[in-house]
């Protein structure tokens, strides 16, 4: 198990090297223009003074190589230094700076971590907690009138676009009910009850839309899962112990079920940093996603390679992860 | 039954010529571990086996699961590669042939499968999976195939009007009559029979050991028959090699394997194996093995028998016992019967 | 008693021993009659196909019926809701919402197909090509790894900034996009088929009627034709089912980032995004086109549950 | 239900109250809800069994063995499975009339299980101790350290060592012989009156095969519990079993002490069966004796003979009507056939 | 009373990215530091200069502005203090425009320095602007929402190329306006608190505004009209039938004001077919076969129903106009009204007249050259309408289009290796909108001098997109450059837009204006074209 996962890092290195150059290159050819946002009213010589200050007239090589540097050694050294007080040098370090707003991106994607992960995180949870139950009683219940319904529900969830979900939503919810936000306030702080309750409702639209179109993915996925399993030999062997059809079902299948399952959930997680581009520009929920469709459309390329570059290192470790959880869940299952 | 002349007849007796010689086989699968993959030992799973196979004569080869017994099939085939040792097929060394002059050799050497389900794909009809050899080596026309295919059919025992089916309507036995004439359909001198019958019910297997012996005899085929049913292999073969953990242990015509086994594994597989007369069970003495099969990755020392052996003594785990002639056509590898 | 044989047994063929076939052996039918037959008795599946079969007939022939332009304004005539001129109504400008659904149906399947050809193409052929043999897998499969790591979405957006001009001079306005769009969903959905497929590879090759073709003498690249592909045939025609819907899923989330069709080349993603302000004036614009997303996704969702079961020889059994 | 008049099997063989049937099955009748239609896989089998008998069940892949067995412990899922018929009684009880609490305590309390296939069915991501100590807990509810305590001497019962150790082992860590101890022990964790063995050595090599044989046959010994050992092989049957029930096609049609089966078979499957065998020892036929044909589909409830396609005895009755197991020969030798083998026209039915 | 009303909530679908206007030029930006910098003067709701740090305006009468017209003096308004509670000085003004005007720094409101040679500091509360040359306008330094006052102070380690590395600076800057800022997450959401040292005690009203930024402007528009979520939202360009549904729900307002903004199409002088590689659309590829002439621009806007357009895709936003140049009032022209009538006759006869005959396939040809219009245009609902409805409008007099529209930051982005530029102009027409800063239309009327013609040589900078030459032309920015006086000024600009109209070089459509909506309960908001929206935010006030 060590070796193997000293392997699969191993690899990982070159592999996000790699991934670091396509990326830059792939950005980098790209036609984009930090200065096309601004107004028609800015002279063309100034729009040329503004990209040569954002360091735009150095050649290629150099400037991957900077922003590597920048990348694997100071905003490393610097979080280090925050985290542990200590510090490395002068502290006065070259950062990646976001073209839009001229401070660390870093920084910005740390400011938006908390309401991607609790927004898109729990919609996350709550597909998984929704689907899992769904999948398992599907499977169970094979044509049952539950298992038609739940087959129904979920192609329908997979099937209508979240930007038509959500809008639906603030129309039904916002608009005409009036009973949760259609703007989610991420300054909201909770401190006490009524705060709270605020923060349930500001998320609840947004989480259920994402929420649902996951839920229907997994509960597919855990319901083919649980059909498998079922017909395994173990199942008739452990009726045959006497073992009541909850232990049967519930200890049995899906401790196996859950398998696949949990290492698709793992391998899905980036998608939650990703964040939901759709969903959160429909409730402004200004996560990840939307920072990084901001940044492509305000052609702010070192935001878009930073946070390019952080997702695929959170797709290669999750990866790793899941085929970890794998064998940790799975006993057969020994790398070495 | 109508052809009860035929059964009269004599069987075809093996002359003295050698058809295929395996000298010192040996397959070794290798394993990789560790963070660079480095090869750090090997699946042994035929090591050092010889024997010859004599034209007309079946050869029964037995032992336990994994013993090796489908590798050395294959690997005289050509169907796995070749750690070591030589495969001489009509006097010809087939062992290192590639490319085209290997296709053109496959023509003299077919094989059977064990799993008559597995062995056929299902994606194809019966004359599909029959012509597919005729297809590759010869060039017939579309008459002609369709000619020899059911010729071939017949040869088996599959009514022509089944050419058309897919495998999956057909029952074990029938699939079985499919792959035998699949692999009859070149007119190949030497068949290996990799367990044949091991998936199929008592009352097919007959049917189908009674159609190999059948052609046996009227087309003068040689076969290596696989199997780890000893009472079928000592109804079918003419001499029998035992093989234990990858290695050869004793060769012996039948009724002197049966009569006299030397090598104290094949008394304890002679002895485990039950027999349909309750009378006899329950006065029969039973040699019974302790503990499991080594793993061929990391066989024993010495004689490989040695840890389940009744008989060891320090010498088998110092010393590999030589594959040695005991009598006339009896080998056996073992310091007992020295 | 009398030993007296019956000739229940059956006639024995000339040349081998008696073997007869059982009585109740079924008549004998092709292997995908039996395929049609199983599919047939899923319920889902079945409704599946006859609403998809209505969708591709409303697409094609739907435009001789009703044929007026969809890109026709009559700004006099905008965000009408249903009537015998316009069945579905107008939107803002105009335009007939019937001939636009139509048209863009139009698109938005031949997205949907050819996006999933080829990514079926490229997912088969990898996985395939690792699958069988030995020495391609690891390459193929780190490549097929790094495409997963990629991200995709950011890199998407700058491959339509790139292209777009290229392939608009060289093939047109709307042929260009097109040509974009489905590239750019096809190579961005291969990876699940060749994984699957090459999984499958892997147990295939290990069957013994492949050894047994290689025994025969078969050269590798029939033996893929011959009995690797056929036999990856169900999960790659799965596979090419969801590929449809998500392809059709997909250009409408490009739509919704402005990255779709030109606002004058409709497609379903586009109309929905288009009419999505108008969900309260006028309904029509988001219904219509939202119905015809859901339901061709749904239905061919069905169809590939219903394929999957009828393709899958334990169910479909004897 | 064809046989419900057929002689009960309680009514044979008064040796004594201990000999009261542990299990006694009686027309049992099941069937499968295919997709094709109804696939009749048990058509009215009945049987008993003795305390500390051993009962052996033979027949070909397919001929309802299994099913009877697990259709009679309500172990079949059903759909597809169905019970149209007959009756089973445990002790005495009518097992279909029980409680699902009173049926769990009866399966893996009072009936264990051993089945064909080691590989896959031992649940494969808890440890063998957990597995055997599931039962343990569940029906003699042992607290975990006796439990554990238990589970270890199980182990060390059935031949495993250091069964400490191996506990906390997984299943793939056992090779198959292991695995089917380890099987063998789950069955008799509670000490079971009855357990049921579906073709515990088939998937077994000779050698371990032997092995698991002589295990039984000690453990038989030891335990003092009736078996019912599935198989196809006859050769397994005769060195082990007091008696033999032949299935075929979904039925038993001869059933019988263990030599008189051997020795005296009466119905031509039987005999069939025992001639295309090959042996080890005496004389080598030329060819092999076959049965021709195939066993029947079992798309309807026969009402002929299902042998009679095949039989090389059949006549007009055997196409006619269904025959019903009768006695036959020696004491509790019963056969389904029509055709009576010249050597035993003489002998009257008891 | 400063504070008393409790919240308010702004909603600008562009998030602000940041509060220092000097290194973004987005409008979001901005407006979003309007609540916290502010400027010398600016511009009221109808574009009259006021006031707002001094107590007069400099001019020649007051002898603010020095007789040769090189030098500007402003007194400063004495006791305003920063936010931080230090006093403002004419020191904070001179500093800057030095950091404006620091070459490394990327100043982005640089062009409101053009000319400048140097800002003196007289005394604490007096500076003078020095201009190398004689500025008849001189208000462009220090005066609107684009060129405020930062704190010395704060800012002076971060002068040229530091500029970008001052976050917190950035983020929070020190300034005399009606708020300070509390919590600032960059393209998301500023928090404001009242500045406590603000000038006018009793001022602002609310003791919290939130700036939100994101989503899209019908979803703006929802959540003050509809939902009531929002005060205030900015920028509504939303199709007018939707705006005005969501108005009668009655929770809010939608306002709207006019600046100089103008949707216009600008004709390709030159031509832009491929074959010719980089000739293509330049001067030296030669002229553009048909739309130099002028007979064919002007059936093409005679063509034009422009009420249409206004109705489909304006509302309140937008008026028929027939200058490039249509305020302030006394710059705007009435010689080219016969535009605001369509007449597809008048067209028809006109492209008759001038040789271009019908064709089968209803495309008018000449020597044949067919009237096939390549339209291009950045992507963006209404203008994809507006398109879409000229198309269909140009289809009656004969003249084929091809409609193409172009992601808005490709469009604008100016990446010269981008064929998709508006400056390259790899098209017949484009359409756009475009305006000036402020009040004075001097250096805006310059753009269409031959000297701004984009071309390779310049990199494809320059403002003259439709590459439109003409020597008489250049002389009459020339003697504007010159002319002080304002009615003269007037007579000047009014001939050039003539003269742009009549050859055809620019096709105008709509006057377009800001359409805003805010809350019915929202008191005190004076939409205003001409400097920051939010520019009297002191003033707001929440009604009871
Ligand atoms: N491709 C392979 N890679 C690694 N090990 C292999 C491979 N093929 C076979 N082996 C190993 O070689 C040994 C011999 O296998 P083989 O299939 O020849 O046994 P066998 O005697 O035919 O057994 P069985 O009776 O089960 O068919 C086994 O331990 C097996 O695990
Ligand atoms: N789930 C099922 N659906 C339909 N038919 C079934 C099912 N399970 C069993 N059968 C049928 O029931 C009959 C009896 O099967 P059973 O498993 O009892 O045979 P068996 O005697 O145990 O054979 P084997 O020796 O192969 O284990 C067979 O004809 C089989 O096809
Ligand atoms: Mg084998
Ligand atoms: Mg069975
Ligand atoms: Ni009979």
């Amino acid at each position: 198990m060590l070796t193997y996962t000293l392997r699969r890092l191993a690899f990982a290195v070159p592999a996000l090297l790699a991934i670091s150059f396509i990326i830059f290159a792939i950005l980098d050819l790209a036609p984009s223009d930090p200065t096309a946002q601004l107004p028609l009213t800015i002279p063309p010589e100034v729009r040329e003074k503004i990209r040569l200050s954002l360091g735009l007239g150095e050649p290629f090589a150099v400037r991957y190589w900077k922003w590597l540097i920048q990348f694997f050694v100071n905003e490393p050294l610097n979080l280090i230094e925050q985290w542990t007080g200590w510090s490395f040098g002068d502290g006065d370090r070259l950062r990646v700076l976001s073209w839009q707003t001229r401070s660390p991106v870093v920084d910005l994607i740390a400011q938006r971590m908390p309401q991607t992960l609790w927004v898109v995180g729990m919609s996350y949870v709550l597909g998984a907690l929704i689907a899992i139950p769904i999948g398992v009683i599907s499977a169970y219940r094979q044509y049952s009138w539950f298992d038609q319904f739940g087959t129904l529900f979920s192609m329908v969830g997979f099937s209508i676009p979240t930007f038509f979900t959500g809008l639906l939503f603030i129309v039904i919810f916002s608009v005409n009910l009036e009973w949760f936000p259609s703007i989610y306030d991420t300054t909201h702080e909770v401190t006490d009850w009524e705060s709270f309750v605020f923060q349930i409702k500001q998320m609840i639209m947004p989480t259920m839309v994402l929420g649902l179109y996951n839920a229907s993915q997994i509960s597919r996925f855990m319901r083919a899962s649980m059909l498998d399993n079922l017909g395994q030999d173990y199942v008739r062997t452990a009726r045959a112990k006497g073992m009541t059809e909850k232990v049967v079902v519930l200890v049995h299948v899906m401790r196996n079920s859950l398998i696949p399952v949990v290492t698709v959930l793992a391998l899905n997680l980036p998608q939650v940093f990703g964040g939901a581009i759709i969903t959160e520009q429909i409730f402004k929920v200004n996560g990840l996603g939307q920072l990084l469709i901001g940044a492509i459309e305000g052609g702010d390329i070192p935001t878009v390679q930073t946070l390019t570059f952080i997702f695929a290192v959170l797709i290669v470790l999750f990866n790793l992860i899941a085929d970890l959880l794998y064998g940790i869940l799975d006993p057969r299952i020994r790398y070495d | 039954m109508s052809d009860a002349a035929a059964l009269d007849a004599p069987r075809a007796a093996p002359t003295a010529e050698t058809l295929l010689r395996v000298q010192n086989l040996s397959v070794h699968f290798p394993i990789h571990k560790g963070l660079l993959r480095r090869q750090v030992g090997a699946v042994q799973a035929v090591d050092e086996v010889s024997f010859d196979v004599l034209k007309g004569e079946t050869l029964g080869l037995v032992g336990e699961s994994g013993c090796g017994k489908s590798t050395t099939g294959r690997a005289i085939l050509r169907l796995t590669p070749i750690t070591q040792g030589r495969v001489i097929l009509d006097g010809e060394d087939i062992t290192h042939i590639e490319g085209e002059t290997l296709r053109q050799r496959r023509r003299k050497m077919q094989m059977i499968f064990q799993d008559p389900q597995a062995s056929l794909n299902p994606r194809m009809n019966v004359s599909g999976i029959i012509s597919e050899p005729l297809v590759e080596h010869r060039s017939l026309s579309r008459k002609q195939m369709q000619e020899r295919v059911y010729e071939l059919m017949d040869a088996v025992g599959l009514r022509r009007s089944f050419a058309n089916r897919y495998p999956h309507e057909f029952s074990g036995g029938q699939r079985q009559r499919i792959g035998i004439a699949r692999a009859l359909a070149l007119d190949p001198g030497f068949i290996v029979c990799d367990e044949p019958i091991a998936a199929l019910d008592v009352s097919i297997q007959a049917q189908v050991v009674n159609l190999l012996e059948e052609l046996q005899q009227r087309l003068g085929l040689t076969y290596l028959f696989i199997s780890h049913d000893l009472s079928m292999v000592r109804h079918m073969a003419t001499r029998v090699a035992v093989m234990y953990l990858g290695r050869m242990v004793e060769l012996a015509p039948r009724e002197k394997l049966y009569s006299v086994p030397r090598h104290p594994y094949t008394q304890a597989l002679l002895s485990a194996v039950p027999e349909p007369d309750p009378r006899r069970e329950a006065t029969r003495q039973r040699i019974i093995l302790t503990g499991d099969v080594p793993s061929p990755a990391n066989p024993p020392s010495g004689c490989r028998f040695r840890t389940r052996c009744p008989h060891a003594f320090d010498r088998c785990a110092v010393e590999t016992p030589a594959f040695r002639k005991l009598s006339d056509g009896h080998f056996a590898a073992c310091h007992l019967s020295e | 008693m009398t030993d007296q044989p019956i000739p229940a047994g059956g006639a024995t063929p000339a040349g081998g021993p008696a073997l007869v076939a059982a009585p109740a052996m079924p008549k004998h039918r092709s292997q995908w009659s039996d395929v049609w037959r199983q599919f047939a008795s899923h319920r889902g599946a079945l409704a599946g196909m006859a609403v998809f079969l209505f969708i591709i007939l409303l697409c094609t022939l739907g435009a001789f019926i009703h044929d007026v332009d969809p890109q026709k304004l009559d700004i006099r005539a905008k965000n009408q809701l249903m009537s015998w001129e316009h069945p579905l109504g107008t939107d803002n400008l105009g335009r007939d919402m019937l001939a636009q659904i139509i048209a863009g149906g139009q698109v938005s399947l031949a997205v949907g197909v050819t996006a999933m050809l080829l990514s079926l193409l490229v997912g088969t052929l990898i996985g395939v090509l690792s699958g069988y043999f030995r020495r391609l897998d690891g390459p193929l499969m780190r490549f097929t790894d790094l495409f997963l790591a990629l991200p995709l979405l950011p890199l998407l957006l700058v491959i339509i900034m790139l292209f777009r001009d290229m392939l608009r001079t060289a093939f047109g306005p709307e042929s260009g996009i097109f040509i974009l769009i489905v590239f750019v969903i096809g190579i961005t959905s291969w990876m699940q088929t060749a994984r699957i497929v090459r999984g499958d590879v892997l147990a295939l090759k290990e069957r013994e009627f492949v050894l047994a073709a290689k025994s025969i003498g078969t050269p590798s690249r029939r033996i893929i034709l011959r009995h690797i592909l056929p036999n990856v045939l169900s999960p790659i025609m799965v596979s090419a089912t969801l590929g449809v819907a998500n392809a059709i899923i997909t250009e409408s989330a490009l739509s919704f980032l402005g990255l779709g069709f030109p606002s004058d080349f409709p497609t379903w993603g586009r109309l929905l995004y288009d009419g999505a302000n108008f969900m309260t004036l006028t309904p029509d614009r988001v219904i219509w086109p939202g119905l015809a997303i859901s339901l061709t996704v749904l239905s061919v969702n069905y169809i590939g549950d219903g394929l999957r079961d009828a393709l899958d020889p334990r169910i479909r059994g004897r | 239900m064809p046989l419900a008049d057929g002689a009960p099997a309680t009514a044979q063989q008064t040796n004594g109250v201990d000999d009261a049937p542990v299990l006694e099955v009686e027309g049992l009748e099941t069937v499968f809800d295919t997709r094709d239609g109804a696939v009749h896989a048990v058509n009215g089998v009945s049987f008993h069994l003795r305390p500390g008998e051993l009962l052996g069940v033979v027949g070909e892949s397919g001929s309802g063995k299994s099913v009877t067995m697990m259709s009679a412990l309500q172990l079949l899922p059903s759909p597809p499975a169905r019970r149209t018929g007959g009756m089973v009684r445990f002790r005495g009880q009518d097992v279909d009339a029980m409680t699902p609490k009173a049926m769990r305590r009866l399966r893996g309390g009072e009936i264990g299980f051993v089945f064909q296939d080691p590989m896959t069915s031992l649940n494969p991501v808890f440890t063998v101790g957990f597995q055997i100590m599931e039962p343990l807990r569940k029906h003699l509810r042992l607290s975990k350290p006796e439990a554990r305590k238990r589970a270890a001497e199980l182990l060390a019962m059935v031949g495993i060592p250091s069964p400490e150790a191996r506990l906390n082992d997984y299943p793939h860590q056992f090779s198959g012989g292991m695995r089917q101890r380890v099987m063998i022990a789950i069955a008799l964790a509670c000490e079971p009156g009855v357990v049921i063995a579906d073709e515990p050595t088939t998937a077994l090599d000779v050698t371990i095969q032997a092995q698991i044989i002589e295990l039984v046959k000690d453990l038989r010994q030891r335990l003092g519990a009736a078996i019912v050992w599935i198989t196809h092989d006859l050769g397994v049957i005769a060195g082990i079993a007091d008696r033999v029930a032949v299935m075929y096609a979904g039925r038993i049609v001869e059933e019988g002490p263990v030599l008189e089966i051997f020795e005296d078979p009466r119905h031509p499957y039987t005999r069939a069966l025992l001639e295309t065998m090959p042996h080890l020892e005496g004389d080598r036929p030329q060819r092999l004796r076959t049965i021709p044909g195939q066993p029947p589909v079992l798309m309807e409830t026969p009402v002929a003979c299902s042998f009679a396609p095949r039989c090389p005895h059949a006549f007009d009755k055997c196409l006619a009507a269904d025959p019903r197991l009768e006695p036959c020969g020696a004491a509790g030798h019963r056969v389904a056939c029509w055709w009576t083998p010249p050597e035993a026209e003489t002998e009257v039915p008891a | 009373e400063r504070g008393a009303d409790g919240q308010l909530n702004i909603i600008y679908w562009q998030a602000v990215s940041i509060l220092n206007p000097f290194l973004s030029g987005g409008t979001k930006d901005v407006e979003g530091s309007s609540l916290v910098l502010e400027p010398l003067a600016r511009y009221d709701e109808t574009g009259t200069m006021v006031p707002w740090l001094v107590d007069v305006i400099p001019s020649l009468e007051n002898g603010g502005v020095s007789e040769d017209l090189k030098s500007i003096t402003w007194k400063l308004k004495p006791g305003i203090k920063w936010s931080d509670g230090t006093d403002f000085t004419a020191e904070d003004v001179a500093f800057t425009a030095a950091y404006c005007m620091d070459e490394s720094g990327g100043c982005q409101q640089v062009a409101a320095f053009t000319d400048v040679e140097s800002v003196e500091v007289i005394d604490p509360l007096t500076v003078k602007v020095n201009f190398a040359v004689a500025k008849p306008f001189p208000y462009g330094p220090f005066v609107g929402a684009q060129s405020p006052i930062i704190q010395k102070a704060q800012f002076a380690d971060c002068m040229g190329a530091k500029a970008p590395e001052c976050t917190d600076a950035n983020f929070g800057p020190n300034g005399t306006g009606p708020y300070v800022v509390s919590e600032f997450k960059p393209n998301d959401v500023v928090v404001f608190a009242p500045n406590p040292h603000y000038r006018d005690a009793a001022k602002p009203a609310f003791s919290t505004v939130v700036f939100k930024g994101g989503g899209d402007a019908a979803a703006a528009a929802r959540s003050v009209l509809e939902t009531g979520e929002f005060d205030y939202a900015w920028n509504l360009q939303v199709e007018p039938e939707i705006l005005t549904q969501m108005a009668a729900a009655g929770k809010g307002t939608v306002v709207s004001a006019f600046g100089t903004s103008v949707e216009r199409i600008h004709t390709n002088f030159s031509n832009p077919d491929p074959a010719l590689g980089d000739a293509r659309s330049t001067l030296e590829g030669g002229k553009h076969p048909f739309l130099t002439d002028p007979a064919v621009t002007k059936a093409l806007s005679l063509a034009i129903d422009r009420e249409i357009l206004v109705e489909a895709g304006y509302g309140a936003a937008g008026q028929v106009t027939c200058n490039v140049l249509p305020a302030p009032e006394i710059y705007n022209s009435t010689n080219n009204d016969w535009c605001k009538t369509p007449d597809v006759d008048e067209a028809n006869r006109l492209l008759d007249e001038a040789g271009y005959e019908m064709g089968s396939d209803g495309v008018r040809a000449k020597d044949g050259v067919r009237l096939s219009i390549l339209f291009q245009t950045s992507t963006n609902s209404v203008r994809q309408g507006t398109q879409a409805l000229l198309k269909q409008m140009w289809q009656e007099i004969g003249v084929e289009t091809e409609l193409r529209n172009i992601s808005a930051s490709v469009f604008f982005g100016g990446d010269p290796s981008s064929p998709d530029t508006f400056q390259k102009f790899y098209a017949d027409l484009e359409m756009y909108t475009n305006n000036f800063d402020g009040t004075d239309p001097e250096a805006y009327m310059a753009s269409w001098r031959c000297s701004e013609i984009p071309s390779p040589k310049t990199n494809w900078l320059g403002a003259n997109m439709p590459r439109f030459c003409s020597e008489e032309y250049d002389a009459l920015v020339a003697e504007m450059a010159g002319t002080a006086e304002l009615e003269k000024r007037a007579e000047l600009a009014i001939k050039m837009n003539d003269m742009l109209m009549e050859s055809g070089a620019i096709i105008p459509l709509i006057h377009r204006g800001g359409v805003s909506a805010h809350a019915v309960t929202l008191e005190g908001v004076k939409m205003n074209e001409w400097d920051s929206e939010l520019w009297n935010i002191a003033d707001w006030t929440r009604a009871e």
